[in-house]
């Protein structure tokens, strides 16, 4: 009858196991943290450099006279004035040994082709300026700030380096001399799109992303809501039913590409919704998280416990004052962190939106919903397909900073649902 | 005189059962228990009934949960449902609020009159009823809402009170009536969900109450309790049985003992014998209540 | 309320120079920036020539000329007149990493490495290709493995690639050019077809990506547009072919044999109404753009040469409506 | 007026019918004087009102904001008979500079005939909105004054309000519905026309995918073949080794979470492991393609394997990392659910944690483990930016997860963006796709569905 | 006889509670209860032991709910724990075989020897105690695995069997015992949850005697089952109480008196008195005992 003993010798073998086991579980964790250690070094690594910005100080005349303005001038007359030149001529007067015109190229070339437009700016901001010689601290064109950055080693030989040598001159004449600088690139965080890597900034995709999102959760989350409500406390037993659960859970699987060619066939084609806007990425992406939102929210009511809804209908309340008064609050917890999920989902997407006209380039911050507008992920995706090299550390940045985005509203779900499951 | 009645129920504590079954194993139990139950010892009805039920049927899909009740509630009284586990209890007493409706697969057949009208009459309102028919059920189960807005849901609900002042004066009073307020006054704005057992147990009367509901249905409300707290609760009973008809489910013979008048044994979903409290506890008119009161089975 | 911006679609490979104008448009005038989408020539033209109104675009990019099929539902949807604008040109190099040998190809080594069938030494006679490395296809070429990184077929690059490259080195053999006149169909499938076996790897249209792939795998050739060879000198280099080395002289001059011209078409029914279109159109065709100097040249457009420009130029100005 | 102006005051309209209504009740319940019976509140019938007054007037609204621009052009068209336009759409382009001109200055810059047709628009606009915002609020006023006459203490207000609420409930779960059909309706049209070219059979069946260069019309019509197979045996081949990575990971991340962690490890980890999903899948594009890819390829050739460059296997494995949040999250919460009980009872038999786990919880937790499974299958099959650029497009007929193969995503993107003609059965074939894709996944849910509830059936 | 011993009992029956109530509202209850309850009254020891407990105290957190608990458990008897809900039943039995090891905040203090060794001590096994010390819960648990496997399980993980033949043979010994096998012989292969709540406890069983424990810990097996599937359990440990020790717990006075040779009666975490069933329910020693089997509280 006692088998004491032939337990016992099993036992050591079966220990060893739990304790593989309990390993392997540990294991698979740090696999995917450290997976996830990994990527984030490396995009963080990569994207620092945009955050930074090099300048390079030069004294510019303002000759009124040559920009045929004065300090009256209206905003249109400075905007239509040649800025360029000015730029240009102080280059030729730090430089003044550069003769031929390609070298004349090549010099005009060390600072951004925005420069001139920042020279602008500062003038119609203060009329004032025209007629005076002042230091400006002009962007830098993408090459030098590599340079600087030390993106680029100066130590190659000249024939595998993408700055001569004549360039590379100059440069350091400049840096010697205290006339390069570089600081925080605000502007990143300041500006829309641009095909130059040192003038683009996030800022009109980070718009265009919160507008979709707002479309989307404004949306999707009483639909969902209502939706969950519906068939988890209302919804009869029957064919129609059973058909909407089989639709959810299919759109649930859908791969979001096909939500794409809904959007452009119905919102964009039929109801004849403006092209690459957020409101039809916001609808396309409310199509597409609904499932998901549903389906959390549906486990969410499911798991309030039905003493709460007996509990009001034995006072008298009616069912749609028990799911109302009690059951959805109870439930809210769970809801949100379903619609945070789902949030976070839509933010990342990128596949629908090649199909309503989102992957486009717009420079213009976007004022409204209506507005052409582009959201992360594809800037992401632009930035990562452009040619220049500078864009290699804006993609990355802009990887960094969805993933801000990402990991913030996270926090905000865990923070939600910390604050009202404490509550009671 | 304590000590001597228990040595006769006990002197053999285990040898009836034990004997009967020796017997045919197989069989034995169900045959000591197949005794004829068909049809209802004692007085079902009562003059003044406040309840009046007949021929009630209950269904949960195909399976029969109750066979054939009839029994009256009389206005003020508190009525105790005894009976083993799974015996109906529960199923027949949320007949009286309809609070069968919930569950999709119930199905109850039969009258079941509240002040002589049916309750499962299409033009009734399962709403109003439960309004006049309160519950408190097993387990407590507070709103998690503060202690206030617990007893005022009610009130708030059905528009029963006007403004601030008369709806503070109806939670107190509530709260009074529940033996409540005198622990939670300084704390109406806390959780519910943050009180002791048996005093959400008491907080889920005083939400009934506020209610002024004309009956209260109880299922097993102290079974979740310590004595102490059950001892509360059962003061309580006593107390409101001067205003409302209490209709007790409980699975402790003591307590039916100790609160109710009037008591129904229910055995496998039929009415056994329904009697006054002291009656059925001292001389069971059914061989099958004898068996139950004491301790045969269950 | 109206439309007060300017809508472009069209090729990803022009996207790079269309938006540069842009900007600079937005930046230096009162008008908003136009808006790009980059979709592809295809999906440009099925944009473009839904109908005119101001809720379809104004102007589509193309990195190929417009077909006749998409002219005629162009006009059959109501637009009418379309402007063609030739911008420029873009290389289609070969190149590897920079580390690696540097290869001096002929088109006919492009085709009998890439083509998935080829001619034996019998005449008239094809086989799967058999080749596995270079110094196989030609005793000169070194003898590392075959493997091509380049866009898929619906890409307008390997459109372009598959005409200029391999078309031409399917020619070298006389028996096949003969084919042309006689079976067209056959003709085209021989040379126009590239080898499935995993030689040649279709890498998806993202360049840098391509760019970075050769940079792990030093034996690989991989195919992209010039503007992405000019842009990361410094870790790829071109391929000579037919002796001539991709840089700007050699495409502008058309000795570098393989590059395709890149255009834009303009809706005429648009210019006038949408706000800015005139102006944008006149930034585009100035010389400071689109001259032989032209800041879309610092962007890796191969400027057309002056008697073109000028010729485009007229063109547009007079609005002259395209047929095909 | 605006439209938002009009909206705000049909909302102030309805507040408005909700205190005559409540303010009507209440009178009549305080006439009766008895307070017996326990009333209807006053609220709901104040709701009703509002409900009475502003839907259809909603209603109204919005056909009447479908109808409004139609009729202003044709309106204006009237008025321009010396306008030729070509085709109808001309018109709107036509109406732009004159719509978009919202300053003086812009009118100003307008041409003289412009400037006219400017001052009519306007006109009539301005004539046809003041029409419609009377017709909207004379619906609004005398929807109310027909329910404030029928509203009677003896109405169930509360019963029509929720029953109202009840619809509109209805209305939002069946937008599912009405997705899906949209779904089918954006794809049906171009996919019928794909299969008018290529038969349905040779589609489904055909082995090889080979769309090559069929940019014009005269081009290799030869030897572009259509067969989806390759595709599919992609497909699943990628979904495979994503989910060999990800189930096992996954799961054993979940049962070391909710079995062994500590709850504070657990509080972290869970967050961290979910950053995962929501890492924008371009990014581990990259890091497939340049990292995995070579890394595997160096692998494969150290011991004598010939690797592609873009293998499956490369793409698979980074997919199958993405997912595991996918797999963890959803099988932690139901491990967690499944009932104590069960636990108690294997341990109590003298079962090692690992054998309770192994042989009970996991058995118990199956249909929702297979739930997760599903949906990160679903999230594999439909996932594209990191096999487009780790596993190339080549459409290879093949299980060998060393070579490169393509999935039907991929295709449907680099299809519907390339440079083909829009009408070319190879921009069709993308339609074809999407709707197999569609109906592929149907009918898995369709079974999955079936499968879970026979589960549940049998074990619960 | 069996109505005049409930005479007695109930006579007045809830006079007594009644009358201690009405004196003051507020304490009277605790004071009924407030009686010293710090030492045990009765027998703790006896010779033979199997188990051995010795100064047991459990906290679930800072919450102490076992104070202070000496008792033994003889060899081959059936001892019934009773006492009012809360008091520490269940979480003294899940001591004796570590199962409170699987509740994080819960700590034990205290010797409990089984066979002489410190089940606590660090070198001690869980795993294999829990083989020795087998437990049948509440609520009925089988695995949703078919009958077979579920009887099959314990053998199986612990390598009883060598092969096939065995391991059906240990199977259907099992189910013999356990009183089910008649029942459920023609379906083996299906699942155990398809089975009756009675059914499936005595798999339950089934599946705790297939390890072959030493002592089998019962927490109320019977309180989720009807009357008739109660006998059978009750009828099933009286034959297994040849083989094995049984630590029952039961919230039924009668079916502690039915099934055990030795009753303990817990009161507020508290062993208040030990000793022979017979002469705990005949003559309680200790006034909480009392109380509670005359049904004054509980
Ligand atoms: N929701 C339900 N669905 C199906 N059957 C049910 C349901 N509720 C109860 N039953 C069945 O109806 C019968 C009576 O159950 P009921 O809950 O009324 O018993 P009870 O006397 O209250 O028992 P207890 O003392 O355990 O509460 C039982 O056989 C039970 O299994
Ligand atoms: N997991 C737990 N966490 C915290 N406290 C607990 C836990 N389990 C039990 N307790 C507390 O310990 C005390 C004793 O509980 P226990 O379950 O042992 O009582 P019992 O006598 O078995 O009661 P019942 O008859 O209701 O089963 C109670 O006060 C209970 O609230
Ligand atoms: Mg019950
Ligand atoms: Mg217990
Ligand atoms: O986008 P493309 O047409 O230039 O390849």
């Amino acid at each position: 009858m006692n088998n004491t003993n032939a337990i016992k010798r099993s036992l050591k073998k079966r220990h060893l196991k739990e304790r593989i086991f309990k390993s392997t579980g540990f294991f698979s964790i740090a696999v995917a943290i450290l997976f996830l250690a990994v990527l984030l070094t490396d995009i963080v690594n990569k994207a620092w450099p945009a955050f930074w910005q090099t300048k390079i100080e030069l004294t510019v005349q303002l000759d009124a006279e040559k920009l045929d303005l004065d300090a009256y001038s209206s905003k249109p007359a400075i905007m239509a004035a040649d800025f360029r030149w000015v730029i240009r001529e102080a280059l030729m007067n730090r430089f003044p040994d550069v003769k031929s015109r390609q070298d004349k190229r090549t010099l005009y070339a060390l600072t951004s082709m925005g420069a001139e437009f920042q020279l602008r700016d500062m003038v119609i901001d203060n009329p004032n300026l025209i007629g005076q010689t002042i230091k400006v601290q002009f962007m830098a064109d993408d090459d030098v700030d590599a340079i600087v950055k030390g993106s680029i080693d100066r130590t190659l030989p000249e024939s595998d380096r993408r700055v001569k040598n004549k360039k590379l001159a100059w440069i350091e004449s400049l840096e010697s001399n205290g006339q390069i600088t570089t600081g925080f690139n605000g502007s990143f965080f300041a500006s829309g799109d641009s095909r130059e890597p040192e003038m683009a900034g996030i800022k009109g995709a980070i718009i265009g992303s919160l507008y979709t999102l707002l479309v989307t959760l404004s949306l999707s989350f009483p639909v969902a809501v209502a939706a969950a409500i519906y068939l988890e406390e209302f919804a009869p037993k029957n064919k129609l039913i059973d058909f909407i659960e089989i639709n959810i859970n299919n759109l649930a699987a859908v791969p979001s590409i096909v939500f794409g060619l809904l959007g452009l066939a119905v919102f964009i084609n039929f109801f004849n919704l403006p092209r690459s806007a957020p409101v039809v990425g916001g609808i396309v992406l409310s199509l597409m998280t609904l499932p998901t939102i549903i389906i959390a929210s549906r486990s969410a009511i499911k798991a309030v416990p039905p003493s709460l809804r007996e509990a009001a209908l034995g006072l008298g309340a009616s069912k749609m004052q028990s799911v109302f008064h009690h059951v959805l609050p109870a439930a809210l917890p769970g809801i949100l962190t379903g619609t945070i999920i789902g949030m976070a989902q839509a933010l990342g997407e990128t596949a629908p939106l090649l199909m309503i006209g989102m992957v486009a380039f717009i420079a213009d911050i976007p004022q409204s919903v209506v507005d052409p507008s582009t959201v992360l992920p594809i800037q992401v995706f632009l930035w990562a397909d452009s040619p220049e090299r500078g864009f290699l550390e804006k993609t990355s940045a802009a990887i960094m900073v969805l993933l801000c985005f990402l990991i913030a509203m996270n926090a905000i779900a865990i923070y939600l649902r910390k604050k009202f499951e404490k509550k009671w | 005189m304590v000590k001597n009645m228990n040595k006769a129920l006990l002197s053999k504590p285990s040898g009836l059962v034990e004997q009967a079954l020796k017997v045919n194993k197989q069989t034995t139990t169900e045959d000591a228990l197949n005794i004829d139950y068909t049809a209802t010892v004692g007085q079902p009805n009562c003059q003044n009934a406040k309840f009046s039920t007949q021929n009630v049927n209950v269904y949960y899909a195909n399976n029969q949960a109750i066979h054939d009740v009839s029994l009256d509630i009389g206005a003020h009284e508190v009525i105790a449902l005894i009976g083993p586990s799974g015996c109906g209890k529960s199923t027949y007493l949320r007949c009286l609020n309809r609070m069968n409706d919930t569950i999709d697969i119930c199905r109850v057949e039969g009258q079941i009159l509240l002040d002589q009208e049916n309750i499962y009459h299409q033009k009734q309102d399962p709403v109003l009823l439960r309004a006049r028919v309160g519950m408190v059920f097993q387990k407590p189960n507070p709103f998690p809402k503060s202690i206030y807005d617990n007893v005022a849901y009610g009130p708030r609900i059905h528009g029963l009170t006007s403004n601030k002042a008369e709806l503070d004066e109806l939670v107190e009073a509530s709260l009074i009536k529940a033996g409540l307020f005198q622990e939670v006054k300084d704390r109406l704005q806390a959780p519910g969900t943050g009180l002791s057992g048996g005093q959400q147990q008491r907080l889920c009367i005083a939400r009934t109450i506020a209610v002024q509901p004309e009956v209260i249905l109880m299922d097993e409300p102290a079974s979740a309790l310590d004595p102490i707290a059950t001892a509360k609760i059962e003061e309580l009973i006593n107390e409101l049985k001067e205003n409302f008809t209490i209709v007790i489910v409980t699975h402790s013979m003591q307590q039916a003992a100790r609160v109710s008048q009037r008591t129904a044994y229910f055995h496998m979903g039929r009415l056994i014998e329904v009697g006054d409290t002291n009656q059925i506890f001292t001389n069971p008119a059914h061989e099958l209540t004898e068996k139950y009161i004491t301790g045969r089975f269950g | 309320a109206g439309r007060d911006y300017i809508s472009v679609v069209g090729s990803s490979t022009v996207y790079p120079f269309s938006t540069v104008v842009a900007e600079r448009f937005g930046k230096s005038t009162s008008f908003k920036t136009p808006k790009i989408e980059s979709t592809g020539t295809g999906g440009g033209m099925k944009l473009f020539c839904k109908g005119t109104g101001i809720d379809t675009p104004d102007i589509s990019n193309a990195s190929r000329r417009i077909k006749a099929s998409e002219l005629t539902m162009c006009h059959q949807n109501g637009v009418n007149h379309v402007v063609e604008v030739l911008i420029g040109y873009d290389g289609i190099v070969v190149a590897n990493d920079i580390h690696a040998k540097t290869f001096n190809l002929t088109r006919k080594d492009l085709f009998l490495a890439l083509a998935k069938e080829v001619p034996t030494s019998n005449e008239g006679e094809l086989v799967a290709n058999p080749y596995t490395l270079w110094s196989q296809v030609n005793a000169q070429l070194p003898a590392v493995k075959i493997e091509v990184l380049g866009p898929p077929p619906t890409s307008g690059t390997r459109d372009a690639f598959v005409e200029l490259a391999m078309e031409a080195g399917c020619k070298n053999f006389p028996w096949i050019k003969a084919t042309k006149s006689s079976d067209k169909a056959q003709y085209k499938s021989i040379c126009h077809t590239i080898r499935e076996d995993g030689a040649y790897i279709e890498a998806g249209e993202n360049d840098n990506l391509i760019i970075q792939k050769l940079q792990k795998n030093p034996d690989a050739l991989g195919i992209f547009g010039f503007s992405f060879l000019d842009q990361n000198a410094d870790l790829v280099k071109g391929a000579l072919i037919d002796g001539a080395a991709p840089e700007f002289a050699t495409i502008a001059s058309g000795e570098y044999p393989v590059s395709r011209p890149l255009y834009f078409y303009v809706k005429k029914a648009h210019v006038a109404e949408i706000p800015g279109m005139q102006e944008f159109l006149n930034e585009f065709i100035s010389e400071k753009a689109m001259g032989e100097t032209g800041y879309l040249t610092d962007k890796g457009l191969i400027p057309l040469d002056v008697d073109k420009f000028n010729e485009v130029k007229t063109d547009t100005m007079q609005m002259n409506n395209l047929a095909l | 007026m605006k439209i938002s102006a009009l909206i705000i005051l049909l909302l102030v309209f309805a507040a408005f019918s909700y205190f005559m209504a409540k303010q009507k009740i209440t009178t009549a319940y305080r006439q009766r004087q008895q307070k017996t019976k326990i009333l209807t509140l006053p609220k709901y019938f104040g709701y009703v009102a509002a409900l009475c007054s502003l839907l259809p007037a909603l209603i109204v609204m919005l056909l009447l904001q479908l109808i409004e621009e139609p009729y202003i052009n044709s309106e204006i068209s009237n008025y321009l008979t010396h306008y030729e336009h070509s085709s109808d759409n001309d018109l709107g382009l036509y109406l732009n500079e004159i719509k978009s001109a919202d300053t003086a200055d812009k009118v100003a810059a307008l041409s003289a005939e412009k400037q006219q047709v400017y001052h009519r628009y306007h006109e009539i606009e301005t004539t046809t909105k003041r029409t419609h915002t009377t017709i909207v609020l004379s619906i609004a006023v005398l929807f109310v004054i027909w329910g404030m006459r029928k509203i009677n203490t003896d109405t169930p207000a509360r019963k029509v309000f929720e029953k109202i609420i009840e619809g509109l409930l209805l209305l939002a779960a069946s937008i599912a519905i009405m997705t899906t059909v949209g779904i089918v309706f954006s794809v049906l049209f171009e996919s019928t026309r794909f299969f008018g070219e290529v038969p349905v059979l040779s589609f489904m069946l055909g082995t090889e995918w080979s769309p090559q260069t069929a940019i014009r019309a005269d081009q290799v019509g030869s030897s572009a073949a259509f067969g989806a197979v390759p595709l599919f045996i992609g497909t699943m081949l990628i979904s495979f080794i994503a989910l060999l990575v990800s189930v096992p990971l996954g799961l054993m991340s979940a049962i070391y979470l909710s079995e062994y962690a500590s709850h504070s490890v657990r509080s972290v980890a869970k967050p961290i492991l979910e950053i995962l999903a929501g890492i924008p899948t371009v990014v581990y594009g990259f890091f497939a393609a340049l990292t995995v890819a070579p890394w595997i390829r160096g692998l494969g050739e150290s011991i004598g394997l010939s690797v592609a460059s873009e293998s499956a296997l490369a793409a698979g494995l980074v997919m199958g990392i993405m997912i595991i949040p996918f797999v963890s999250s959803l099988s932690d919460d139901v491990l967690s659910a499944v009932p104590q009980s069960l636990k108690e009872g294997s341990l109590g038999l003298g079962a090692t944690h690992s054998e309770t786990i192994i042989k009970v919880l996991i058995p118990a937790a199956l249909p929702g483990i297979v739930g997760g499974v599903l949906l990160a299958a679903s999230r594999a099959i439909g996932e594209t930016m990191i096999v487009v650029m780790a596993a190339g497009l080549a459409a290879n007929l093949t299980v060998n997860p060393l070579e490169a193969v393509t999935t039907v995503t991929v295709q449907i993107v680099t299809l519907l963006t390339g440079d083909q003609e829009f009408d070319s059965a190879k921009t069709l074939a993308a339609f074809a796709l999407g709707l197999m894709l569609f109906v592929t996944t149907l009918v898995l849910n369709v079974i999955a569905l079936h499968v879970v509830r026979k589960y549940r059936e049998q074990y619960e």
